[in-house]
């Protein structure tokens, strides 16, 4: 075995030196009942079967890059550049542990520390956290922490959040004795889901969780609500799927949202089929101690040099237990890393280019779609993704796409699967590495296949 | 040497990317563009590369040394399933995507339920969790949504001092209120004062097999009896599976759920912190109620995604928005398939036979806290540093000037200056021996007085030993940029 | 430009303070006529762009690992581990300078000390060099070194060497006085190579360039060759264009040749269209001074400490200028990294187990062709490689092959270039990553194009 | 800390490889098996990463810092290229496949000939070169077959002592007589001494423009003219082509070769000393001579590779086994594209900027040999350091204390003590300013009478100061076990 040291000779001497005469005198307390059960599975593969085996795997999937691509809804693909996947690579980045010793784990704290400026920079609040599993996870760690923060119970999600994000906070909530509130969809009508979020708030509520640009990709006044909850002491949580878009649009943070999460895979990292993903979080300095999840900070060494430490730790579990603000322990590390590489490439010149660029896309696809018959574009505001009411079930035109060697978008049944209201409607998403002759192709197929 | 932060050495007007000019046009935006200069700063391609390279070699990886940090599992991550997850077929593919275009992928999950089912001998398993931490959540979920449905209201969860901070912080995550299991003098769970402690509020119990002692439970199996007719459920902390792997199947030993480490025991790469892995598997009992989504046979061939509760299934919801760490699933599926039935088991033997040896090996210069047989990770305490004025943590610090990672310290919390080490499987005889030797001489040292090596330490790592007492007291989590002279004269 | 660190501003300011206000003041030298002539040349792109324009030109290609394989002909594909890519992907191997500063290049010089030491093992010689080019002008550059150590001009190539190595050979001797001899390639007969080899050799010879496993496959008795050789005070130059050969057979140096030289892509290096490749150079010790290229030597330094430095440079022409030994310069320093990687990981066990297994995979593949109507078998002796005669002119089959989607192997015609009388000869190839499906379809497919 | 040798610390019963058993048959092999221990020893993969992680760790690259090493332009290599010369439709393709199975390969080749014809404004290019000193033998190779095939017996070479030490070497290879060519006061050459060395025997000049002492020749068009006139060629040394890139063609300046380091001009990395490329562009001239094999459109449409030279043309020869170095073709080209022509003049602008400030940074605190205004690289010598008591090699080597990769030394022969710096384009000005405040710091230290610091420099590298003459007097070449106890013992 490539990955095991020892010959059967060092084997033999090790145990020898041990005093015993076979491996499983090593097992002794394990009952001998459960030892060496025969297991029903094939025996071990050089590399290049293993490589085999697996790239018949991957064939078999239709990647993104080989056809005209417009998936979206909470995960794009974005082009990322060679120097990320370089640096991420790097043995001493990859296989490192947590960053508890800080005095051979300069490499990583620092990064996370730059991470977290650009992330509360972006979010446009006053700190962030070292990252969180995904924009979901993030989602019901805020709702949380909005709890600790008001000690109230009742959380309001906005029609407009992802289904999926409501789904996480409804099943994170489910037996505990918090009250989630879930307004309904409003694909067509961002001012009537920000006034059902506004009428919703009182004494009882901890915060409203939004999501900007929605699910159908309107964006919502964050301003008007945060007023509104604050004018009731409670919290506004801003979540954000695409974080691109804060190349653009003013930052959450900077309209009043008192937590921002944000699903940040747009920069850095891959589709990867939905994961790994990173989760941001950003909140104000005066709740950083009910602030979920791991952060460093900057520190002296002994010399009076700079460094950067994990700090903060007893909010978390392996110090606090059963009293922490979270159970989360391995957060992204590496997700983290791939962004800020990124974000480090781009820039603030970059990041924004990036941002105007998608968005002319999609200004570009809206034209090119309004006039196909049987579609109705349903946004006035939109950042790189929009809502179509079509003539058809939006699952099954997707599927007549596929024959046509296009991946469409998302039909939003797929995110709102418990609602019999929403089949035709498709959401399109497009950035950058969409082409003109990819939107044509998708207007083209769309027009025949709606025909 | 220093590197300045990106703040420092890039500038608002640079950029590494190379972007086509969006041009003019009208936008859609609805008046909510953003209008300030954010703060941020880019560097052209040539200092991003520098920049991270020197960052990381400030850093120490398991490809520079060994790491014996007990309960972490820090193994060798081979480059092969690097390079399998970058495959545009596994890469490059949305979650969202019609099920027909991603037949491999859910082959991929499908096959790795399979072997994670296998080697556990467990009837279900859920694929979605994202990290250890999250796989217990789904573990004490799932024992929540089946009391649940028997209409019991337990509230209680026993866990052993020596757990890790996840159980209990997870358990009261799910609303159970946690209570301590008594051990007992050998380093295990006292078999009798956990029947006394069982009881109709009793909802389950969590232990970590092998303990975070290192050691097995081997009255594992009448614990689970008891706890099972009790009304109970077993939650097992797969923390450390690496020592069983391929060996011995937790279901054979009745428990009811248990997390896999995948970023432990099936080498996906650790990352300075994740990301990771935690797909559950779960007994019988417990099956109906694992969270979506899972794959599943379509009826007319090939693979379906069940993702939707709507149709009355007992499944007690959604754990993420996708459907779990699908970059991680094909790392531990090609490190599973390489290693195979056979290799797996030599991994736990050699796990055990490593951890063994490096005890025999520290015996004479430290203290073992039990004298029981230790499987892959191995606990020392502090009594060998008594009267010399060396601390646990000076002792760990000073192995990281002779090379070394530190092992794990003060943890568990059941011995006097815990150090827990794990060599893992993926270390030579050679290093091993070098490890132990370094070892011993800083046991020699500090038993011979020699007190400053230790206070010093790390004399010869990037930095010096930094005061996280004082970053803690007033955090400072952000790059500020210095205040410009103007406003600094005022 | 992504790659270029100032901007606009940074470029007016330096100009400024160089007491210019244009670049082109930098350029006064240049005659004006010269200057800044307009260039027929696309501008600028995006790395998407670029990525995809050359994604779209490497997909014109049939890529070896998409067909059943069975090109050689002194480029071999061979599994490399994904570990050799990762390690020479390390920006402190792949962006080093060359190691003339030894305090801070100890990295590359211990991996070539290593790599010296390898290849000596290998080839069964004293000594061996830190790489040439390729096997082809490493070939070239033993002859000159031949002449350099007998001060004889008559270098005798033998039939059965590599057409294009000899091709190289007559090349680069073409504007000295040298004599050289190209003996008859003799397809079916090495016994009659061998004998035209030794009885060309007399007083006036300075070297026999003697390939084996030769250009057809066959084995060749080096050990009666240089015995012959040595009687004339002739050296015998042996080249070796699988390495991984050597893993088998009894190394030409212990065989009895003055030098050896090797083709070394087969560990480490992919088969990257012919280039780079590593060129293999061991000889005697007592003629280091006389051999060409870098070689990389033990030290120590002002502690005492073992380290490695480049030595023997005053052979070479940075020191040397015209009496230098060779011109040669740049080597293949990154590609000898991969090939010791490689070798580390197999180390001896892995190497004979692959070598062997190449063999098995090729007797297996004899015994399938062999049963071919049309198709006879040359070899009685072989490694991984043996030559076809026949019924049809090979360069047609081989086409016919490529409609069947088999890569079929290398016509003969295409090494030996001048000559008519090799048409129906063709060279088939085996390494471990042809698998029996791949050889039952090439037999099949074979029979079916020669029916 | 040291790392062992491989022999060392690896074994012979050790493989990281796993391979399918070849089992028993019937080999081919003819008697010659190989039944002798080869003495090779093997690692296991955790330890072969662990091992090259720790030796790359002992070098310094690009990615680490500047590289002013002049005449040697180091410059950032982008992982784009490395990305791509990757794509299994470049980097597993035989070079033997049928033509039609490797069009866009062929393409790689026929565009990036068209890029470096266009960027010199040459005729022809031969693209098989292996690296700059194979592409000066195939210029000089060019130069002898039209000589020849004027009838002409003309052996002299006129080279400058500034040159490359490839230049005489690579003319001797190619049975040319060397002569040393007269140069000014100012560091360029002496167009009139030039002249009267022009005779019938003179076959070629070498020079390299801009020269090694960084000066553009600026008569350069008036020599080109006196040796045409006299009946000889001008070779062109292309090391410092990335001075004139985009914005000088050297076809404009009446040269008839000139070969490219693809390796440095179009950033296909050093790699500690190669693989290098070296594409030669010829003159109309010398075009019929270009070595085979070349690309040319096919007569049915697309492309073919012509290898043969039996039907009568006139290529001097073959000068590799293949078709030179596709890896680093692809590599180039995307440099070149990733550039374009507005990029490409930026290169030159850029470095040739860069050079010039940090000439004017230096000024102040080191002597500069030549006043006249240097291109893309800047010529010192040592005379600010007279009476210092520290030399170039002493002051070069503090350098690597500072962070820094010491600049070329002594060469050109022709300065005392010769610091000759290039610090290329992909270096930015805070990244220059370091630069220029360390020589700074060290020269004023040196004036100073420091000499210490020097004497003892590198002090903070992986090695103190190594002894290369003594490694050369009784060279060692090679790891030698060390002799078994018994026979030590004798």
């Amino acid at each position: 075995m490539r990955y095991l040291p020892h010959t059967q000779e060092d084997r033999r001497e090790m145990l020898a030196a041990l005093g015993v005469d076979h491996v499983d005198a090593l097992f002794e307390d394990v009952p001998a009942n459960a030892l060496n059960a025969d297991i029903d599975l094939p025996d071990h593969q050089s590399e290049m079967q293993v490589e085999r085996a697996m790239a018949r795997l991957a064939a078999k999937n239709v990647d993104a890059g080989s056809v005209p691509f417009f998936c979206g809804a909470g995960a794009y693909r974005h082009h990322v550049p060679a120097t990320v996947d370089y640096v991420i690579q790097r043995g001493e980045f990859l296989t490192a542990y947590t960053p508890y010793q800080p005095e051979i784990s300069q490499g990583t704290l620092q990064y996370l520390f730059e991470f977290q400026t650009q992330v509360a920079t972006l979010l446009g609040t006053e700190v962030a956290n070292a990252s969180m599993w995904d924009g979901s996870t993030a989602t019901a760690e805020a709702v949380l922490m909005a709890r600790r923060i008001t000690r109230r119970k009742k959380a309001v999600m906005a029609g407009g959040l992802h289904g999926h994000y409501a789904d996480v906070v409804g099943t994170v909530t489910r037996f505990t004795d918090d009250a989630v509130t879930y307004l309904e969809p409003e694909p067509a009508d961002p001012d009537a889901e920000t006034q059902a979020i506004i009428d919703q708030i009182d004494d009882e509520t901890s915060c409203v969780v939004v999501q900007s640009p929605n699910m159908f990709g309107h964006l919502l006044d964050l301003k008007r609500i945060a007023e509104a909850a604050h004018a009731k002491k409670a919290l506004l949580i801003a979540v954000v799927t695409e974080v691109v878009s804060l190349g653009a649009i003013t930052p959450p943070g900077d309209q009043g949202a008192d937590i921002v999460v944000a699903e940040g895979q747009s920069l850095g990292n891959g589709l990867n089929f939905g994961g790994p993903y990173l989760g941001l979080f950003g909140t104000r300095q005066k709740y950083v101690r009910q602030m979920p999840g791991r952060v460093a900070g900057e520190a002296r060494d002994a010399d009076g040099r700079r460094g950067f430490v994990l700090t903060l730790s007893t909010r978390e579990q392996h110090i606090r237990r059963e009293k922490a603000t979270s159970n989360i322990c391995t957060n992204s590390g590496l997700c983290a890393l791939a962004f800020t590489t990124h974000l480090s490439l781009l820039g603030e010149v970059g990041l924004r280019k990036l941002a105007m660029l998608n968005h002319r896309k999609a200004v570009e696809l809206r034209d090119l779609l309004a006039g196909v018959p049987g579609v109705e574009v349903l946004n006035e505001t939109f950042f790189n993704e929009f809502t179509l009411r079509l003539r058809r079930d939006a699952a099954y035109i997707v599927e007549a796409l596929v024959e046509r060697d296009v991946l469409g978008g998302v039909p939003v049944s797929r995110l709102l699967t418990k609602r019999d209201d929403v089949d035709e409607l498709l959401l399109v998403a497009v950035t950058e590495t969409v082409t003109r002759d990819d939107m044509e192709t998708l207007a083209r197929e769309l027009r025949e296949a709606l025909a | 040497r220093d590197e300045g932060l990106i703040f420092e050495i890039g500038s608002p007007a640079v950029t590494g990317v190379d972007l086509e000019d969006p041009g003019d046009f009208e936008t859609a935006l609805g008046g909510f563009e953003r209008t300030e200069p954010m703060g941020l700063t880019g560097l052209s391609e040539p200092h991003v590369v520098r920049h991270y390279t020197r960052l990381s070699q400030k850093n120490y990886g398991i490809d520079t040394g060994l790491f014996p940090l007990g309960s972490c599992t820090m193994k060798h991550n081979p480059r092969l399933n690097e390079k399998i997850a970058r495959l545009p077929g596994f890469a490059d593919i949305h979650p969202m995507q019609p099920e027909r275009t991603v037949q491999g992928a859910l082959e991929v999950i499908d096959t790795l339920a399979d072997w994670l089912c296998k080697l556990t001998n467990m009837a279900a398993i859920a694929m979605s969790p994202k990290a250890g931490a999250h796989g217990e959540l789904c573990g004490m979920m799932a024992i929540r949504a089946a009391l649940e449905h028997r209409g019991e209201q337990r509230r209680t969860v026993l866990v052993p001092e020596s757990a890790h901070g996840t159980n209990p912080a997870t358990a009261v995550f799910c609303g159970f209120q946690v209570k301590t299991l008594a051990s007992t003098e050998d380093g295990r769970v006292d078999v009798a004062a956990l029947k006394a402690q069982l009881g109709p509020d009793v909802a389950a119990i969590m232990l970590t097999n092998p303990n975070t002692c290192g050691l097995f439970e081997k009255d594992i199996q009448e614990i689970a009896a008891a706890v099972h007719e009790a009304g109970g459920y077993f939650y097992c902390d797969g923390a450390n599976f690496n020592a069983l792997i391929g060996k011995v199947r937790p279901g054979d030993l009745g428990i009811d759920a248990m997390h896999f480490n995948l970023h432990k025991t099936c080498s996906t790469p650790h990352g300075g912190g994740g990301p990771g892995s935690g797909p559950t598997v779960l007994s019988e009992a417990l099956a109906p109620f694992a969270p979506v989504p899972w794959v599943e046979k379509a009826v007319g061939g090939g693979l379906r995604l069940k993702a939707t509760v709507r149709d009355g299934n007992t499944a007690f919801g959604r754990m993420t928005a996708f459907h779990g760490q699908m970059g991680m699933f094909t790392r531990a599926l090609a490190y599973l398939m390489s290693h195979g039935r056979d290799g797996l088991r030599l991994v736990a033997e050699d796990a055990v036979l490593n951890a063994n040896y490096v005890a025999a090996g520290l015996d004479k210069a430290m203290t073992r806290t039990y004298k029981a047989r230790p499987m892959h990770e191995v606990l020392f305490d502090d009594r060998f540093l008594k009267g010399t004025g060396v601390d646990t943590l000076g002792f760990a610090k000073a192995l990281i000037d002779e090379g070394f990672h530190p092992m794990t310290m003060y943890f568990p919390l059941v011995a006097s200056g815990a150090m827990l080490i794990e060599p893992t499987e993926t270390e030579s005889r050679r290093s091993l021996d070098e490890f132990v030797f370094a070892m011993t001489k800083l046991a020699e040292a500090a038993k011979a007085g020699e007190t400053e090596r230790f206070d010093q330490a790390p004399r010869f790592a990037p930095l010096k030993r930094l005061d996280e007492t004082a970053a803690a007291r007033k955090p400072v989590l952000r790059y500020e940029p210095p205040a410009p002279y103007a406003q600094a004269a005022e």
